[in-house]
């Protein structure tokens, strides 16, 4: 039982409460179910069909990821954020990157901050658009929008790869900087890619925003209050659906994110319509970003000079880097003692964090709204077990 | 056969489906509730006017302006029952009638329950009960009519009780219901009687229906133990319907009570629509109620029309007397209701069809005139109903006040401009020329006295003099709930009712002044069309015969009764609230004893109701007495031998018996299970029970 | 060709049937089908007489056994759901232990 | 007797009895199925066509189901409520058994009058209709109500409590 | 009206069913044996070790100073130094790996062995038609498997190895004309065993 | 010509059956008449399981099974040598009579209800007296059989699904059989053959098919969205609604009993799209009458085709309903428009042929779809919304 949920109904069934428990039905979900994201599980118990308790059951990809980075170097950590959130490691990397530069105290060139700000976005795009394939992909729709989600983040994987190296788990971030420098004609790739994606979302809302059926499945589906999503520490556009108006990128500005003109889109009801609906918006801000940035890329160095690859040691000292990640905030929070490994090292992951509102956010609805309130939660389990 | 003969139907279906439709909706849809009410009874009235149309022109036409549409129904055993419905000229009238004064009210009562929270009940029921009237009106099978005539009840019922939660509102809803039922009791059992006799309910069937010449010749033939013929029998239980339903004299009670209900409904139903429907259930049976036995000559009257004449007169009287005393606006006018119903009455009873169904018409527009202006007032003095606590609103309701007064002079007869002068002067020449008795006549011409006297007396109550609101406002407390009462008004001020209350006024006041032209003698065309006789212009019969003399008198009397409420009430303003009644004054027991309706109702709470508290007490005091002493007596007989037994048992017989006893008691225990609660247990006597029912069948067929 | 007897017997035989399951099972929805079947006994009758009797053009039987079977339904859908009702109650559907007319 | 009737009439007794006998609850209503459906097939063969199917789509698509459904939601098929003979087994059964021979007794002592089979009657579809229109229209009409009234009040016995007397 | 974004759905699959026939830009599938991306020169998945000439074994330019072993983050590396020196490509002697594996089951791909390696002898491959039905020797990767020619390395990722290339040849010959300076000044001292760091040698 | 070849089975079958002795003839007839349609209709199952699977990749930019076979076309087979040889997996704990009976019965009962479908002219196995009413009465086998495969599986998710699929074909089965009365009504029969006739003959060049008419386009489509919910296709595939309860009431199947309820599934469908067909669309009917030189049965299966096609448009677009909107929708908005869609008939018989009748049929149908649409999203009332964003 949820904390947050003020009225909890009687589970126990006792010789004072009416409720038959003869009809009530308890239901595994996962670990091998075709909707969990991953090797997720919920104890369900179903009255008919409705949800009267759900026990979240997670850890089964627990890699011990925060005590294996007390071993490695700092460098030897990148490699592993990448596989937080496997299917946005630029970000992963960012936010990583960003905690050992304020424990180091490292500058980070213009152009590299462009290039971050870049890859970051298509990052950001890329989550958005498979989030919501898998989320109709929940709703059963028998995988339309969810392949042409993936013809697109195709797309903007072959850039990854032309850039990086590797489609997903690109270790693209170092430092004080880049790994790389973009490649000849990447530029032009992307440009076409980042102007032929407003055509896709065009198609893809065609597709669904109207549509009734989804209108019906989303609309007034797992709720989360504005009250509920500040005092679960709900964050990303889970939180702006909700209507709390917190974005990193506003707030924290940063990087360079203070040059650039974007507007954050809210939601009022916080359902998952409002879910689905934000990153749709979200999405287009994106591009606008991009747009921008890919004007303004400045030539220079993509390497802050000073910074040492191997045998980095930075003195003793705490730091929290966090960013906006696709999913929301993206924390890394490093201790120091001055040796090559961190003292201390912890992930403030928004997927596990934003799925602690799962049972308040199931409890009275259909076995079938779950997985569509756990789809439109965003969660990938690497990131929640790590 | 003409489309609207065919399609007759469509004038009460569509009400219905407006009740329908408005019973299903949102207690929030308000305005699609009025407007399908309203439109249905548009639809309707505009179908109406074309029935009548059709019915004009099949006269002008010189064809039979009498047409049915039967049709079967089902089929029991090998009998079809059959409904149909009639457009001949009464229905014709009656639908416009109808309709277009249940028109005027729907509107109307857009403002005047603007502010209730169930006016889509409201209308719905309106609507129901509009639709349940057009069936009583276009029914041609008795069977049907009942029905409607039962759904008409019903909806009274309900509209009654609209404010269900007062409980003088519920009391009267009740009080109505079981009274109107003890009258259709009889009703009923006529209905049954007639359909064994006759075979068909139908009205018209082309010489096959109950009131058609061979079925009515077949009723006289037919004796009953009591001495007269059957058709009279039939005819006086069906009157009894009508006593009922429009509060002639036994069962009068109920109407004034009915007052509790929404204004509206009182000028809808008691006054115009409803009431009526006994009136013209009469004139639909005429032929029945009018059949001579055998060889009496057309001069003579039938034994029925005479009880019907003598119970009209005696509630013309009655009523009119009672309502001398009252001082409830709308109860005044109940008993005014109750006595010109019984004017009605009279006039079918002595005059015919024509006569008792001109007053009907015409008493339906001036008498929805008097209650919606009624109301009106009540609406602008924030649901003072009390005639004592109004006064001077002459100045401030201009529009309510004309046309009230339109009504009122419609009402006393006043002579020659106002309907009324003509339909109630028909009543009394046809009183005056009256074989039986003189009587009816004085009753009646003194009731129109009476009439003119306490209408006049109400005028100046209600209108005259000063305002007496403000200062009893604290004094007096209302009931709780103030039914008609539109508190959103702030300020506790008389004032001028909005203009969907006052529109329909004005539109019913000339009515109510100018319909008495079509049946006046020198003109009689409503009652040519009627009686479908030749229609001349004939100014001398004015002068004819007895004509003028009653005429004259009762224009004098009518001057006189006017006179009498000037002198006695008009002369001197009436000072406060509380002072005494001026006519009071004169007689104060009399006074009271008129104030209380006679005490009919405490007669009949006295007599009915209290011989049934008796007979309850008495079957109370045999049960517990007599047959419980019985019981107990042989309770102790059985007892004593039982101890007799028991002392046997132990002491003669001790402990031989003891097994044989334990046996018994074992079998007993096995008996038990057959009671033991269980379904299967039950399930297997069944079976036992069918084995040998299908053993004796067997053996039986073998024998 | 198969005599009336035949069906006749028949019939009993399934009314039997139906008569010896309502009466020995406990299940109430057992009992209830045990009656469901002794109804489509007095079916089976109605059609055997109809086809046999003297006037199979008047289509009586074949009303009956429509009349019958439309009860029928309504019966199992009444019966099931007063079962669902006491069970919801009883937490059983067991007729031995259903003995107590309290809710 | 036709092979086919003896056919038929052995899945019914089959059918039936079993769903009589059977432990499993779920297995009796399959088993009854089968009996019903041979019955229905006897109806098609006895020329009663509409009947028979109207059998099928009534016993099958509905009785059935709404049985099985009964037994799901009172958990009857569970194990641990498989339930026997209640305590009326020999009584009950030997009552039946006694049903059974005064019935055959009658049967056998009592049909010959109509023993003969007149020709394949007609009952064409249409024909029902129309005679339930005319001729057993008020049957009809009160079956509808009957219906009706079943179909409120089964509705109303079914829905939960709690929210019954909200 | 009800129906009105289903029917918009309905025309969006309809245009792209259409689309899937003519427009290449829609059906993005590439028919994997018959057909095949072009590669991407920044493609990268495992390590190799590169070699200069033509003589594998002596011509690794793995000096075996275990730096990459030390910082690869999963440990996929394993290196066992020689207790020799060899001479490397140039002649000049150095330790070389005796045993040189990498677990491919465990590593990464992470590419921190090329960050760190100070002498390229690590780059990153493209091959990945891997498969074996050997799980655990089939994946262990050896020295002979690992190792690849600088032509192979040249092939797969030009730009970088042009100027891995070009680097190494500007050291080389900063080596020799330092070399040549130190025989030349006869300070007759042994050069020293470590060469100028060239970790950052893009 | 065109005659023989529209008649061409008809005539092979009675010439087939005069080289059979005459005691054996019905035998052989019944055999001959029955082997065709066994053999059809599992090979149109294996077409459109192949065509399903490339229009639904066209339609997701893929290219759909391609491998086997030219252009893939031999997949079916494939599927059905892997189904055939995979293991039979039946649960411990399952009721394994019932458990293996659930998929046959399954297959039964959908092959049944193809003898009352007028395949082409003459081309019916039995032309019943009450034809409509036994495909109804057979199709309610089907729920029999998915309540036996959930329940035998002794699995939740199974049970779930069985629950959920009755549930569904109870609700639908409504409409489904109410959509057929207004053809039943026009038509003054049940049986299929006597409504494909009805339907014969040609107005000019137009059909007289009962699908131009407003009653019988209301009904079409009722009829077509009760069959999608009747076979449990998207977007009414609750029971199956792999992301729910994964596959709902043959989860615990596996291998060639797998296969029978994907045959049996699709064998449904084409049924039940049969039956539009034969009430609807004319049955066996040419679309125009300059056409009707075509064979009989080459229309239908173009008629079947066309249908099956819609069914996996549809499939390839939308999303799932939630088992209560379903239900919502059957009860709210189906059964009461079929319902009025009856009424509309009966008021088309009753007025005379012309304009008004079409004015009157076609408002009533409209209206009414309109208020009950409305109706079904009171409450709800979800519509697309508009965001506002943070300054």
């Amino acid at each position: 039982m949820s904390i947050l949920t003020e009225t909890p109904i009687d589970l126990v069934p006792g010789p004072s409460s009416d409720r038959s428990e003869g009809q009530l039905l308890e239901v595994s979900m996962g670990p091998q179910h075709p909707s969990t994201h991953g090797v997720f599980r919920m104890d369900v118990t179903l009255d008919g069909e409705k949800v009267v308790k759900l026990k979240p059951v997670f850890g089964y990809l627990h890699r011990n990821h925060e005590k294996i980075a007390e071993t490695e170097s700092y460098l030897g950590c990148m490699p592993y954020t990448d596989r937080l959130d496997y299917i946005c490691s630029i970000t992963n990397n960012w936010a990583y990157a960003l905690a050992v530069e304020k424990l180091a105290g490292i500058q980070v060139p213009e152009r590299a901050e462009y290039l971050r700000i870049i890859t970051g976005e298509l990052t950001r795009l890329q989550n958005h658009a498979g989030l919501v394939g898998f989320l109709m992909q929940d709703m059963g729709a028998s995988g339309t929008p969810l392949m042409y989600a993936f013809r697109e983040r195709e797309k903007v994987l072959d850039l990854f790869e032309a850039l990086t190296g590797a489609r997903m788990m690109c270790n693209y971030m170092r430092f004080g900087g880049c790994r790389v420098d973009v490649p000849a004609n990447w530029l032009q790739q992307a440009q076409k890619v980042i102007d032929g994606f407003p055509q896709f979302l065009d198609e893809f809302e065609n597709l669904l925003t109207s549509n009734e059926i989804l209108m019906a499945r989303t609309q007034g589906v797992g709720v989360v209050t504005r009250e509920q999503a500040i005092n679960a520490g709900i964050s990303g556009p889970m939180a702006r659906a909700s209507g709390v108006n917190y974005d990193l990128r506003k707030v924290d500005k940063y990087g360079i994110y203070d040059r650039f003109s974007f507007r954050v889109p809210l939601g009022e009801h916080g359902d998952v319509y409002d879910r689905y609906m934000l990153r749709a918006l979200e999405m287009r801000e994106s591009i606008e970003i991009l747009k921008q940035a890919m004007r303004d890329l400045p030539a220079g160095p993509i390497m802050d000079p000073n910074t040492k690859i191997r045998g980095f040691r930075p003195k003793a000292g705490e730091a929290y880097g966090r960013i906006e990640g696709p999913k929301g905030e993206l924390g890394f929070y490093l201790i120091s003692d001055g040796t090559a490994s961190p003292y201390r090292y912890r992930v403030r992951p928004p997927s596990l964090i934003n799925l602690t509102l799962l049972e308040d956010m199931c409890l009275g609805q259909n076995v079938a709204d779950i997985v569509i309130i756990l789809g439109s939660v965003d969660i990938v389990l690497g990131e929640v077990d790590r | 056969m003409n489309w609207i003969v065919r399609n007759l139907w469509l004038v009460p279906v569509l009400p219905l489906l407006a009740a329908g439709i408005s019973a299903l909706a949102k207690r929030k849809s308000r305005a699609m509730a009025a407007s399908l009410a309203i439109g249905s009874m548009a639809i309707s009235f505009l179908l109406s006017v074309w029935a009548f149309a059709h019915v004009l022109l099949l006269r002008s036409n010189g064809q039979a302006t009498q047409q049915v549409f039967n049709f079967r129904w089902f089929q029991f055993g090998n009998e079809w029952l059959s409904l149909g419905w009639i457009l001949n000229p009464l229905t014709a009238v009656m639908l416009v009638m109808v309709t277009f004064v249940g028109m005027l009210i729907f509107i109307y009562s857009v403002g005047y329950m603007e502010h209730d929270d169930n006016f889509t009940r409201f209308f719905c029921f309106l609507a129901l009960f509009a639709s349940a009237m057009l069936g009583v009106v276009i029914a041609n099978n008795l069977l049907l009519l009942f029905m409607c005539w039962e759904i008409v009840g019903l909806t009274s019922y309900l509209l009654i009780g609209f404010w269900y939660e007062k409980p003088s509102a519920a009391a009267a809803s009740k009080k109505a219901f079981i009274t109107t039922r003890i009258g259709d009791l009889p009703f009923f059992l006529g209905i049954v009687w007639l359909y064994a006799q006759s075979g068909t309910l139908l009205f018209y069937n082309n010489g096959a229906g109950c009131l058609e010449s061979t079925s009515i010749n077949h009723l006289l033939t037919q004796p009953t133990p009591l001495g007269f013929c059957s058709a009279t029998g039939i005819a006086l239980l069906v009157f009894c319907g009508a006593i009922g339903k429009s509060g002639q004299f036994p069962l009068h009670v109920w109407l004034p009570d009915a007052m509790e209900g929404p204004t509206p409904v009182s000028a809808l139903i008691h006054a115009a629509t409803m009431v009526a429907a006994g009136v013209f259930l009469v004139a639909r049976v005429y032929p029945l109620m009018s059949a001579h036995s055998g060889i009496a000559t057309e001069l003579t009257t039938s034994t029925a029309l005479q009880a019907v004449t003598w119970i009209g007169a005696i509630t013309a009287l009655f009523g009119a007397v009672i309502a001398v005393a009252q001082f409830d606006i709308k109860r005044i006018l109940a008993y005014s209701t109750v006595s010109q119903l019984g004017y009605m009455m009279m006039g079918l009873g002595v005059g015919g069809v024509a006569v008792g169904m001109f007053h009907l018409i015409t008493h339906a527009f001036f008498k929805s005139l008097l209650f919606l202006g009624a109301g009106s007032v009540i609406h602008g003095c924030s649901g003072e109903q009390d005639i004592r606590r109004m006064g001077g609103l002459r100045k401030l309701m201009p529009f309510t006040f004309a046309t009230y007064t339109v009504g009122m002079l419609a009402l006393c007869g006043f002579p020659f401009f106002f309907s009324g002068f003509w339909s109630k002067d028909e009543i009394l020449h046809a009183a005056h020329s009256w074989n039986i008795s003189q009587a009816p006549y004085y009753m009646g011409a003194f009731a129109a006295l009476l009439t003119a006297f306490y209408m006049s007396r109400q005028m100046f109550y209600i209108f005259g003099g000063k305002s007496r609101l403000t200062e009893s406002s604290e004094g007096h407390s209302h009931s709780p709930v103030s039914p008609d009462h539109s508190s959103h008004h702030g300020s506790n001020s008389p004032h001028e009712s909005p203009k969907v209350m006052t529109v329909p006024l004005m539109l019913l006041a000339p009515v109510a002044l100018l319909l008495g032209f079509f049946g006046t003698p020198a003109w009689p065309w409503f009652q040519s069309f009627l009686d479908a006789t030749q229609l001349a212009v004939d100014f001398g019969a004015l002068s004819e015969g007895s004509m003028l003399p009653v005429m004259l008198s009762s224009s004098v009397i009518v001057l006189l009764g006017l006179g009498i409420g000037w002198w006695i009430y008009g002369r001197r303003p009436i000072k406060s609230a509380e002072a005494p009644d001026n006519l009071g004054k004169l007689s104060p027991p009399l006074f009271t004893f008129l104030g209380h309706a006679f005490y009919v109702d405490a007669l009949y709470g006295a007599t009915v109701i209290n011989l049934n508290t008796q007979l309850s007490k008495i079957s109370d005091w045999l049960d517990r007495w007599i047959w419980n002493g019985a019981v107990k007596t042989v309770t102790n007989i059985v007892l004593g031998l039982a101890h007799l037994d028991n002392f046997l048992d132990t002491h003669v017989v001790n402990s031989g018996f003891d097994e044989g006893c334990q046996s018994v008691s074992r079998s007993g225990q096995i008996l038990s299970l057959l009671q033991a609660g269980r379904i299967q247990g039950y399930l297997k006597i069944v079976a036992g029970a069918g084995i040998a029912f299908t053993l004796l069948l067997l053996w039986k067929a073998k024998i | 060709m198969t005599p009336m007897s035949g069906y006749l017997l028949l019939s009993a035989l399934l009314f039997s049937i139906g008569l010896a399951g309502a009466l020995t099972r406990r299940n109430a929805i057992l009992v209830l089908i045990g009656i469901e079947l002794m109804l489509n006994a007095a079916n089976l009758n109605f059609i055997a007489f109809w086809r046999y009797g003297p006037h199979p053009e008047a289509l009586t039987g074949i009303m009956f056994a429509i009349f019958s079977i439309s009860v029928a339904a309504a019966e199992a859908a009444v019966g099931l759901s007063i079962i669902l009702a006491v069970y919801r109650h009883s937490k059983t559907t067991d007729l031995d232990q259903m003995n107590s007319m309290k809710g | 007797m036709t092979i086919t009737f003896l056919l038929l009439a052995a899945t019914t007794i089959t059918g039936t009895a079993a769903a009589m006998s059977l432990k499993n609850l779920v297995h009796c209503v399959l088993a009854l199925t089968l009996g019903l459906v041979s019955l229905a097939a006897l109806y098609l063969q006895l020329g009663a066509q509409f009947v028979g199917f109207t059998q099928i789509l009534v016993y099958v698509g509905a009785v059935a189901i709404l049985a099985a459904f009964a037994i799901m939601m009172t958990r009857s098929a569970e194990p641990a409520v498989l339930t026997g003979s209640s305590s009326f087994r020999v009584s009950g059964a030997l009552i039946a058994l006694v049903v059974f021979a005064v019935l055959g007794w009658a049967v056998w002592s009592g049909t010959g009058a109509l023993a003969v089979l007149g020709p394949e009657p007609e009952a064409p579809v249409n024909e029902i209709g129309v005679a339930l229109m005319h001729r057993f229209v008020l049957p009809l009409e009160i079956i509808g109500l009957l219906l009706t009234a079943a179909l409120i009040g089964a509705g109303i016995l079914a829905m939960d409590e709690t929210r019954r007397t909200k | 009206m009800l129906g009105e974004g289903i029917l918009k759905g309905l025309t969006e699959t309809a245009r792209n069913f259409l689309g899937s026939y003519v427009s290449k830009d829609r059906l993005t599938t590439i028919q994997f044996p018959e057909e095949r991306l072009p590669q991407i020169e920044a493609t990268r998945d495992f390590p190799f070790l590169v070699y200069d000439g033509t003589e594998w074994e002596a011509g690794l330019r793995c000096v075996s100073c275990q730096i990459c072993e030390k910082e690869c983050p999963p440990k996929c590396i394993y290196i066992e130094k020689s207790k020799d020196k060899k001479p490397d490509a140039t002649g000049k002697l150095q330790f070389y790996p005796t045993t040189f594996n990498i677990d491919i089951s465990v590593c990464m791909s992470c590419q921190i062995c090329v960050e760190v390696c100070p002498f390229d002898a690590i780059k990153m491959n493209v091959e990945f038609e891997m498969s074996s039905e050997d799980r655990f020797g089939g994946l262990l990767l050896r020295k002979e498997q690992l190792a690849k020619s600088n032509e192979y390395y040249n092939k797969i990722h030009p730009t970088e190895a042009t100027a891995v290339d070009a680097a190494l040849a500007e050291e080389r010959a900063k080596a020799e004309a330092k070399a040549r300076q130190t025989t030349e000044a006869k300070a007759a001292t042994p050069a020293p065993m470590a060469t100028p760091e060239a970790g950052e040698t893009k | 010509m065109p005659e023989m070849i529209d008649q061409i089975f008809v005539l092979l079958k009675h010439w087939l059956l005069a080289y059979v002795p005459a005691a054996l003839q019905p035998i052989v007839s019944a055999v001959l008449s029955v082997v065709p349609v066994l053999v059809a209709f599992p090979l149109l199952f294996a077409i459109t399981t192949v065509l399903e699977r490339k229009g639904l990749g066209r339609m997701q930019n893929r290219y759909g099974p391609n491998r086997v076979g030219p252009f893939g076309i031999l997949q079916p087979m494939a599927d059905g040598i892997k189904s055939l040889t995979k293991e039979d997996i039946i649960p411990r704990t399952a009721d394994q009579v019932v458990h293996f009976l659930a998929p046959v019965m399954l297959v039964i009962a959908s092959f049944v209800v193809y003898s009352v479908l007028p395949i082409g002219k003459n081309m019916v196995l039995a032309n019943l007296n009450a034809g409509v009413l036994f495909f109804f009465a057979v199709g309610s086998m089907v729920e029999l059989s998915v309540f036996m495969a959930g329940w035998s599986s002794r699995s939740k998710y199974s049970l779930l699904g069985a629950m959920r699929a009755i549930a569904q074909m109870i609700s639908y089965e409504m409409p489904l059989v109410l959509a057929s009365v207004v053809v039943i009504m026009a038509a003054g029969s049940l049986s299929t053959v006597a409504i494909v006739n009805m339907q014969a003959g040609y107005t000019g060049i137009w059909p007289r098919w009962y699908v131009f008419t407003p009653w019988g386009l209301t009904g079409f489509v009722i009829f077509m969205i009760a069959a999608t919910a009747e076979s449990n296709r998207c977007p009414f595939d609750m029971p199956e609604g792999e992301s729910e309860i994964i596959a709902g009431y043959y989860i615990e199947y596996s291998g060639f009993k797998f296969a029978l309820f994907f045959l049996g599934e699709y064998l449904g469908m084409f049924a039940t799209s049969a039956m539009a067909i034969t009430l609807f669309l004319g049955g066996w009917a040419a679309p125009f009458s300059f056409l009707t030189w075509i064979p009989s049965y080459v229309w239908f299966f173009v008629k079947l085709l066309i249908i099956i096609m819609a069914f996996i448009w549809v499939r390839g677009t939308l999303p799932r309903l939630r088992m209560d909107q379903l239900m919502n929708f059957a009860w709210k908005f189906m059964l009461p428009l079929s319902i009025i869609n009856i009424v509309g008939a009966g008021v088309w018989h009753l007025i005379p042929a012309g304009f008004t009748r079409w004015l009157i049929d076609s408002l009533l149908v409209i209206v009414s779809c309109v208020l009950l649409s409305r109706g079904i999203r009171r409450g709800k009332s979800f519509h697309v919304r508009t965001y506002r964003f943070a300054s």
